[in-house]
This record gives structure tokens, C-alpha cells and sequence, in this order.
């Protein structure tokens, strides 16, 4: 098990996961290659400047993003900064506990972090206010408010949609009117698992509890390869991790159409 | 300036609440959960437990531990807060876990542990009675014994005025702020927390207004428990 | 208990002074509406810009007042700031432990802070040395070095006596010549606890041990209410709470009065 | 700009590696250790274990625990680095721990713990490559038994070019970076990160001149353990 | 600068110490304690136990651990000090500990811990002397078996000449300081620690002076003790 | 035992130890005034500013200079600043544990950092860019790689022949060209145990578990004293702390000899 690090299935349940596999099924009754529900609602928040709650089957995650006017990096004068941190608050399952972000957190973290900034998702050129002294730093902090398993997918799919509403507060500056935050194609992230030989996508917690290796990939609209992290202390060959990601090619395209759809509705209600 | 003809800056009437949404059960892996919408607050609470609590060395062969943790998540404020306990919060959970502890029957579950999640997701005044007022029906969900459900409310002073239920404006701005938690049945009090300025006379009133308030709210965790169980049976 | 979370009084002990209350006596002799003896002490340090040592029977509390150019908050740009902390340290109790506060050490902080604050006792107004820029931020150290019992009190005393003597550095900051410290009336705070149905005031060690509920309120010197806390996990009547409050108010007077005539000495010595 | 006439701007070759050199068994009180320069890299990897994992309740009674922990010296970078582990560095803990546990039988030492110390010493580009594969020579000079001796390298994408092995300015400027470590007799793959910008067609690209990287570094890995083994015959 | 017509800035001569005070069993609940002004110094110390070490691992069955702990109070100094340890008060408990360690009879205890609590409230230079004099009162005071009371001083140098009891002043202007710990009775050095700039011969006679100021101390110390069981008799 | 705080060694050994003491003889075969074989490498790193690697027998330590840029002291507004650290990681002993600077090591870099401090090796004066404002820091990082006794005198050698091949890094700052850092005469540091009544110099790890009382001196080239740092539970006489004194003088000329030796051949090399 990878985030908790704690709670290991009985072996009975274990045993019983493994031979449901061999018959080609999963716990849920899905099939190797497919998700689970996904319900993206934006704009649930008033103080962020960005927010949505994304659910993949139990799994709930909440993105709020906040700007906040701050100094370049030295080798960047003219570019915005970017920061992502992960909370798995005890709410959200009864392994996690409070104190500062563990290891799984701050994975989760940084491979959501990669994807946005390795598709170059946020325009960083455009928020420059002064170049040299200021621009303005995007924090996405991701909310963990339920875990059922692939926080990697949920995590990122959150921040993709917060991001996609979010605003530039300008006059909480005093730099003019607000304006939308400028963003190109989001990533869309993509994690499979590995348990008793079979590869299955959107991991639940049952099966992330036996998993043996974890499989993550982020894609960019043209299905090309933006980040990968591979996770746990199982191995994959090198024709399943050329499999993965073919399939995940496939699931980006209708999680992609899935935000789209969202963003659209959103643009007709305002 | 924060009142005019008799009525608040929002519209309300002085002894009105700002709208306040209650859902429990909302969560999967929680032993009892509630979310609860009231004014621009969005909080969500989560009760995990009776668990045996751990170190060992801090169980109580007597009586459960009730471990609240009030937490404001850093995009739930204006200007970005940094993840992690403050003081501030330190205190609420402090205050927080000694209101719910009064009400939970611990003496059942000896070396265990009751744990109160509490995330401000989004604050705009009165945090601390909406996240009590929320763990109140995450707790009932969870189906811990109480001899009561708690329920907070705030009264406060407004442009000379005794009123009801702070805005951030209001509170800021504003004379006093008096956040309660009761234990609606008996009306005990269960928190109590003032500051600003009362004169004696103002204080009682501001009590009794903050109980009247208390009470409304209690119907509405009742309504939301009701609505679950509902939900549940026709399932 | 609530300061130090540990320590449980023996059951023969605690049934014993439940009995003392039912016959209306507490442990140490005093009636339910009595204090300790209260002992000031002002101008006891050489290097803090004000201090006092406050002893409530054996309970001995010191104060000292630091004071540092810094920035003002941004929203009260042309006023000073205040920052109070409280030190539990292991000298003053086998239950206190080394480390950073814990959550009594903080409450005890933010409940002294909050009676100083709400009754307006620093002028702030007058801590201002370049509007926007530069303030005095005031920092009021409480150190326990004996603990019997009602820290609230013994530090809000020693807090509210300590700013009566404290100067404003300016000479170290090459600001022109020390001054006082502008103050206006202190508040003073009054503590009750419950036990066994009796509520007493200034409770000593072993009377919150086996407290119930604790309840402390901050008056001004026309007896207006700046601050309650109401603490521990029983509860108060309405009744109960209206009751207390009326109680503080005569405390009050007298504990104002005592802290006038050490003023008054100090005065008459300078 | 980093490509010019087909080779690089340190006169390498697309496929080809940075200068390595790796010696074993260089410390008196580790139980395996491991000194790699690999470029401007210099690495010291060290190995205490098995020995009982403590405190206990962190015991696994299946398996023995993988504990490496990743650590870039103050000096080590051109900003001199604030000592103690950061965000970076608790993550390629993490993925080292995990890519090593992969090739130990763990499973012969329940309750123990196999602790990995990788102190970077002097960085420039590919440390957790480099960590890795000293890491591994530490472990087989430790006598841990494994199923085989873990090895990485990572390509990467410069100028539109998929290339070997990475250096600090190709890394900063480059397309894409992809470190991976593998079991070398099997070629499974027990570490994979990628940030940049790969088609699918490169992606494979460079995996199999990672693969090819990594297989030259076997054999260095192979023959500083063997010189160390004579070394010991010697003495 | 620092001295004129063989007198120090505060007028006293080369072998003198600055005025010190020390009393016995000041404080309630420690089970010994001792209240110190030498010079500016204000300085409180406690006592506690011996008593159980916790948490248990850190037991020594074979004897009592010693732990003293130096703060300064956050207004103790001129620029307030942020609460909590820092690098200098860590090294100061060390050493400090080490001292007191030296003269108890810890194997009296197996398992035991001796608490040693030594609180700056106000500081002008010489505070690590004055802590130890002051602690070792408080160990008297709680009765714990010790084969001598050790006591403290520094001797240092200033203009060039050896002199006794640094103020503040000649602390930071001066050329070097030499604090040391002894137990009395037999001149054994419990503590040395310098900085600065001696020739051998001049350490000598450094050291023979701040023995010489020990010594005086030491007398200090026993009547402060002879006061306080004196006084508990009259009671 | 010292840095570690664990490990105790078994009685035997301990027995053993102390009467090959007796017989003035010691576990590896020294002479209680004979050091190890001590091995001096500089300049072996890219990234520091000046690096030195040192064994005294098995011990090894590696010294790292860092510059950087900083606001100087304001009671020294012309001058640079120095800061050492000591890191003890779990790679050099199985003893050590991550995390924080336990006191040992604390204590280990303050005595190192008083040796260079007193005997103003490093030329402070000199490095001031801007008076007030702008002067540079120098940073002593100690690593320690193999611990098998006697850190203090390994970390002040590294120190000391780190210090002699830094560099001031004037380039990447853009203040011109890069210049030798300007230091005087290095300390050399001398470590004496006290174990069954003998006192040996630079012990190794099995005296330094036995060791009753530990004695540190630094001196300077004339063979003043410009630091002592007397550590552990036990004494020393009057006589012993002059007498350790003596000895270090002498063993001081010979490591002097061997780091000057050191630095002629990198002189002749570069």
C-alpha cells in the first residue's frame, strides 16, 4: 500500500482479490480497462481564487487555487512561479494522520505538479507584473476529503478544473480588474495498478492495498507523454509500460472530453 | 455604518441567521460525516471511532479520549494560510474537543478513541460554531451516544446593537463577538467565548439571543439526521 | 485537569474534597469567594522594558515586556502591534515538559492577549513611528516559574503590572529619549472553577485536578466584560455563568485596587 | 544550441555515457558501502542491515523494510542547500526504497530493516541514477542477498535528439528527462520518472537507450565489486 | 579602555567578584530549588526527582541520568530572544550536565532520571557559571546525594591582564574567557571551556584565579543552604 | 560515549580496555601519545568553494565551503560572517539517526567553530563588499563519512585545509574575478581521553566508549591557546588539564608540519 503505508488487507480478502483477477474481474465488478464514475463540479468555493471537487467513485478531492504576489526565481525574472502541496487530512481515511505532509503526500504532490508544468498548462510568461520584483506565484493545494484509492487521477483532474476557473485577483492588489487566469490544454493524468498479473486502471483502495506496482502518466491533447512516475516495489516489463500507456492515451481522451464538457456548461451559465 | 433602518449590511434582521445548509453522511470512508453550509462557511466534518487509541500510554482506563482537530484549509481564507496548526486553531480544537466530550457518553469506551475532523473549507465568520455544529451531526451519524446533540451560535455587538449570527464585517468591525455552544435540551452551556466590550445588560441579552439562535440550528441538524436516516431506509 | 493533562488525583483525595465542598470549605481553608494572597512585585529585571512577578498563594508567574521595531499589519498601517506568549516550563512543574507550547500554554496565551487587547489597555495609536513603515510591536513573555493552580489570573496580573512599568526603548533604537509606555486601564481577570457542585474562585492546584468546568472573564474598571473563556469539559447553567460574572466584578475591584496601590508605590519610590 | 555537428556540448556522442568510476567497500564502519563519480557526480553509499527495525511497532513480520534515504550534502550544489531532507529529496527516497526492495529477498529477514544511505557529495545532473546504482553496489558489497544487482540511467530529449545520459545544462534546457532503473538480467523496470515532452515514438526511443546505458553501467558496477572481492583475497 | 589605574570599569580590582546573592528553596513545587543574582544575572533553578526516566528505552539500568536544561528567558537579554533552544543553549545543557553529572551519585538510581531546570530571567554575561552555581544549590536543596557541591566561575583576560568574572562588557571587548566547574573539596576540574587568545602562561594563571573565585562562591552557596535548613527548624 | 549516546560496550571489552591501560598499552597498539596516520585531500569537490576530505585513521570527515551573500552583524557592519554545521549522518556510523543536529554534533561544530573564530583564521575584514549592507558569509559545512573516533580533530583539519583552497566565488555574484578567501594561520585541534587513569591522545571509537572525561584544545601557531572544550562526565586534575596542554602543543607542530606540506604540494600543482 502507497499513501497510508499502514492497513494491510487480511490475507483471506487478498487471496479472494488475486483469483476474482485471474477471472478477469475486480472488486467493484469493472472491467480491467475501465473507471469508475468521475463528477467534476467547479467553482464550489468563494475565498479561492480557483476550486473544484472532483469524485472518482468514493474518492473525493478538492482543489483551491491561490495567487499571491511574490519575487521570481533568479534564472526566471519575467515568469510566474507555481507550487502544489497535497493535504491527506485524517478526515479523509482513518490511516491518515495529522502532521506535517508524509512521503506519499508529498509524491502525490510533486507528480501533479509535474504534469501542469511540464504541459506548460499555466501561461507562467503571462504573469509577470514587474519583471524582476514581482510576479504572481499560483499555489494549488490539493484536499483530500475522501480516499477510495487513486488520488493521482483525482488530485490532478482537480487542479486541472480548479485551474480552469480560476482568476487572477487583481484588485485584491490593487493591479486593476480581475481577469481569468490565463491556461492552455490541461494534463490529464492517468494511474493503473499491478496485482496477481493483472494491470487495471483508476485503482480502488482494495486493490491499491494489494497493488504491486503503480503506473501513473500524464498526456498532453495530443496524447503525447508529459510525465510518468512509477510507484511501489513491484516491476513492470518494458512491453507492459508501453501498453500502459497506450491505454492511458485512450482514457485521457475521454476524461479530456469530460472537463470539456464542464468547462463548456460553465461558460454558458456565466 | 453596519446598520441602517434596523436592518444589517446583508439585509438581516437583528436576531436573523445568515442561511445555514446541513447534510450528514456525506462521506464514504468516515464513521459519520456532515457538511454543513452556513453563510459563506463551507465545512466539512468527519468522526472516526470508538477506536482504541494510540500510544498506549495516553488511554484513559476510564473514559474515551474525544480528540477534536480544527483545520482551515490554506485556499479557505483571503490571503493564502499556510498548511498546518496554528495558534489560533490549537486553541478551537482545544475548546472544541472539551465542548463535544461533555455530551458523548466516553465512560462507555474506556482506552478508546473519539476523533473529530474539522475542515474549514471556505470561512466567512463563526467558523468555530459551524464546525462544532457540524461534528454534532457527524457525531450522531457515526452513532456515538450523547445525551445530547450541541449546537453553536454566535451573538455579538453591532453599531451598539445586539445581534445575531457575525458577518466578517460584522465581526470586525464590529463591538463583540460571543460564540456559545449548548446542549439544546437543557440549555447548558457547553463553550463560551467572548470578546469587545458588554456591559453586564448587553451580555445577558447577547446570552439569550445566542441561544434562540442555538436552538433554530438545532432543528435544522435534526432535519439533516432525519433526512439520512430516511434516505438510508428507502435504499 | 487542564494545564498539564496528566497527573490524576487519587480517587481517595478527590472523594475527600468533594466532601469539603459539600460542607462549603475548600482544602486550603478559604471560602468559595476568597483568593489566595496576591503579592506583587514590579521592576524585578534589568534587561526586559517592563516586568513584574505576580504570586497568587504558591502560584508565581513573571512577566516580561519586550519591545522591537517592526512592521505594521496592513490594515491598521498607523498602529502598533502586540504579541503574547506563555513559557510552561519544566522548572515550574514535574508535569510540565520541555518542547514548543502546547495547547494550555497557547490558550493560557490567547486568553491573557484577548483581555489586554479587547480592553484597549496598550494605547497602540501612540506605537506608531512611521505610518505604513515602522511600529513598536509590544511583546508580553509570561513565564511560569511556580504552578498552584489559576494561571489565568496570576498571568494576566503580572501581564497588566509589568505594562505599567514598561518604557518604550527608544534610546536603543536611537529614537530620541525612552518614554513610558502609553497604557490606559488594565483589566483584570478573575477565575472560577466547578467541582462537586461548588464554584470557587482562584482554584489552587489540587482544585483543578478534579475541576469539571473553568470559567474566566476579563473586566474593565467600570466592570464591562472584555473577555470570557469558558474551559474543560463540564458545563455551566445559565444561571451559573450570570452568576460568575457578577462574582468577578467584586474580585475585580479589590485585585484593581491592590495593583493601584503597588502603582501608587512605585510612584512614590521613582 | 547543446548539439553541434551531432555530438554535444561535452563532446559526447548522442548515446553515449558521462565518465563513471565506481570502487566498493571504501568505508570501515558500513556494513557494504559504495564510492561513485559519475561525471561531475560524486556519490558515497553506505548499507547497515539486516538488523531489527525499531521502534518495533514499524516491524513488518512478513519482510524485512527498504529504508533509503536520499541526502544532497550543503556543498553539493552551487546554492549552497540548507542541510536536512526537502520535498525533493523525501521523494527520490521513496522511489529508491522502492525500486531497491524490489531485487531483495526481504522476505528472508522478517522484522528486520535494510537501511540505504546515499549522501551526495558534490551533484551535476542524474544523482538519483547515480544514488541508485551506488546504492546497489552497497548492497552486494553488504552481502545482501538480491536477485540481481539494480542498475539506472536515464535519456532524455536535447535539441529535438533523444540522447544518453544527461548533464546539468541538458537537463535545464533540454525536451524531456526520463531516469530509470532496472533489474539488468531481466530488463524489468523498477524506476520510471518522466518530466518533459515525449512523443510516444521517442518515449520508446529513449527507453531502450536508457536500457543500453544501463547495462554499460552494469558491468562497471560488476567489475568494482569483483576488484574489491580480489582485493579482499589479496589481503 | 577596560581598565584604568588597576580598576575595572565597574570599579572593581583585577581578583574581584561582582556582587552575588543566593537563596534556597524558593519555589513550591520543585523538590529543590535555588534563586541566583550575581552581577546582572538573575537566574532561577529546580530540581525534580530522581523519578522514573520516560520514555523507558532511555533507562540506564545501571544508574540515574542527569539532564540539565539552560534557557534564557525570551526578555532576559536586550534583543528579545525567540522561545525555545537554540545551538548555544544546547551545547550549555551539554556541558552542564556533564558537570553536575559528575559530583551526584547517580548509581544510587538505576532507571532514575534527575531533572535539572535552570532558568535565565535576566543575563549579563557569565550566565553558563551562574546556572551550574545556582544548580547545584537546587541538588543540595532536594536532598540529592552528592560527594560535593560544585561550583563555578570564570576567570578571563582583558587589556592584558588576567582578571576575574567577566562583566558583559569585558566579555565581549576583552581578549579571552575561561569559565570552569569545580568540586571544592578536591580542586577536580568539572567544566573548562575558553575562547580567545592565551599564552600557556597566562591560562595558568587564569586558572588558578577563577579557582580562587570558586572557592568564594562556595561559601556563598553553603550559607545560602545553612540559612534555609535554618529557617525549616525554626518553623 | 559522546556523539552517538548508544552502543555501550560490553563489560569485557571494557575490562580489557582498561587493563591494557594499565600495561600503557592501547587497542590498536598506540602509544598513549601517538596518532593515527593522518591523511589530508583537498579541493576534491566542484561545488564548494573549497573542500577538504581528512582520515585519522578509519574516521574520515569531509569539509565543504560554501560562500554566499549576505547582510553582515549589526555590531560588526565591515566585516564578513562565518557559520559552521556539522552533519552526522546515518551513513558514518550505524549509531547515527536522521534528522536534526543531535547536541552531540552541535557541540562538535561550535568547538570547531570557535577554534577558527579565536584564532581568526579566516580574514573577515576582508570580506565586506558593501559596509552595512553587504558582506559575505561564510559557510563551514562538516560531513561527517566514517566515524571511528575522534571528530573533533578530523572536522577541524577539514576545516582548516577546506578553508586554505576556498575560493571567494566574486563570478557568480558578478563582482569580479574569483580571489583566494583571505585566512591567516589555521588552529590545530588536539583531543585527549581519560579512560582507567590514562589520558591518550586522538582516541579511536572503542576509547572514546569507555572514555571517562574528554579534553579538546585549539592552539595557534605560536602555541597559544585559543580554545578548550572539556566534555563528559568525569575530571581532570589541575595537573592533567596542564599537562594534556603540553602534549598538544607538541602534537600540533607535527599535524601544522603536515598541512603545510599539503598545501606546498597544491601550491606546486597549481
Amino acid at each position: 500500500m502507497d499513501i497510508s503505508e499502514i492497513g494491510r488487507l487480511s490475507s483471506v480478502r487478498r487471496d479472494y482479490l488475486a483469483r476474482l483477477a485471474k477471472e478477469g474481474k475486480r472488486p467493484d465488478g469493472r472491467g480491467f480497462d475501465e473507471y469508475r464514475p468521475i463528477k467534476i463540479e467547479k467553482n464550489v468555493l468563494r475565498n479561492a481564487e480557483g476550486s473544484a471537487r472532483v469524485k472518482i467513485g468514493n474518492t473525493m478531492v478538492l482543489a483551491g487555487i491561490k495567487l499571491e504576489v511574490g519575487e521570481p526565481y533568479p534564472d526566471t525574472p519575467e515568469k510566474g512561479a507555481m507550487s502544489t502541496s497535497a493535504e491527506l487530512p485524517p478526515l479523509a481515511s482513518p490511516e491518515f494522520e495529522p502532521g506535517p505532509p508524509k512521503p506519499g503526500a508529498i509524491e502525490l504532490a510533486r507528480v501533479v505538479d509535474r504534469g501542469i508544468r511540464e504541459s506548460e498548462y499555466i501561461d507562467l510568461e503571462k504573469l509577470c507584473i514587474e519583471p524582476g520584483e514581482k510576479v504572481w506565484i499560483v499555489f494549488i493545494d490539493l484536499h483530500v476529503l475522501d480516499y477510495d484509492g487513486n488520488l493521482f487521477d483525482a488530485s490532478s483532474l482537480a487542479a486541472s478544473a480548479a485551474l480552469q476557473n480560476a482568476i487572477i485577483p487583481n484588485e485584491r492588489y490593487e493591479l486593476g480588474e480581475n481577469e481569468p487566469l490565463p491556461v492552455r490544454k490541461p494534463p490529464i493524468s492517468c494511474t493503473f495498478v499491478k496485482y496477481s498479473d493483472a494491470i487495471v486502471v483508476d485503482p480502488c483502495l482494495d486493490e491499491e492495498e494489494i497493488a504491486e506496482a503503480r503506473f501513473t502518466v500524464a498526456l498532453d491533447e495530443n496524447g503525447n507523454i508529459r510525465a510518468i512516475q512509477k510507484g511501489l516495489s513491484g516491476s513492470f516489463t518494458i512491453d507492459e509500460i508501453k501498453n500502459n500507456i497506450k491505454r492511458a492515451q485512450f482514457h485521457a481522451r475521454n476524461i479530456r472530453k469530460l472537463l470539456e464538457e464542464e468547462n463548456g456548461k460553465k461558460d454558458k451559465e456565466s | 455604518m453596519l446598520m441602517k433602518d434596523g436592518l444589517r449590511i446583508d439585509g438581516r434582521k437583528p436576531d436573523e441567521l445568515r442561511k445555514i445548509k446541513i447534510e450528514a453522511g456525506v462521506l464514504y470512508r468516515a464513521d459519520g460525516s456532515c457538511y454543513l453550509e452556513w453563510g459563506g462557511n463551507k465545512i466539512m466534518a468527519a468522526v472516526y471511532g470508538p477506536r482504541e487509541a494510540l500510544p498506549r500510554h495516553i488511554q484513559d482506563p476510564t473514559k474515551a479520549l474525544v480528540n477534536a482537530r480544527y483545520n482551515m484549509a490554506s485556499f479557505s481564507v483571503e490571503e493564502r494560510k499556510r498548511p498546518g496548526p496554528d495558534r489560533r486553531s490549537t486553541e478551537i480544537s482545544k475548546v472544541t474537543s472539551e465542548a463535544l466530550e461533555n455530551v458523548i457518553f466516553t465512560e462507555l469506551f474506556p482506552r478508546a478513541t473519539i476523533d473529530v475532523c474539522i475542515e474549514v473549507l471556505d470561512a466567512e465568520a463563526g467558523t468555530r460554531c459551524a464546525g462544532i455544529t457540524a461534528a454534532a451531526v457527524a457525531l450522531a451519524d457515526a452513532g456515538i451516544p450523547m445525551r445530547d446533540i450541541p449546537v453553536a451560535c454566535a451573538a455579538g455587538k453591532v453599531d451598539g446593537m445586539v445581534v445575531l449570527d457575525l458577518t466578517s464585517e460584522e465581526d470586525k468591525e464590529g463591538e463583540a463577538d460571543l460564540p456559545i455552544a449548548i446542549a439544546p435540551r437543557t440549555e447548558e452551556i457547553l463553550l463560551m467565548q467572548m470578546d469587545g466590550h458588554l456591559t453586564y445588560q448587553e451580555f445577558e441579552e447577547a446570552l439569550e439571543l445566542a441561544i434562540k439562535g442555538c436552538k433554530q440550528i438545532a432543528k435544522l441538524q435534526k432535519e439533516a439526521l432525519m433526512k439520512k436516516y430516511e434516505s438510508f431506509e428507502e435504499e
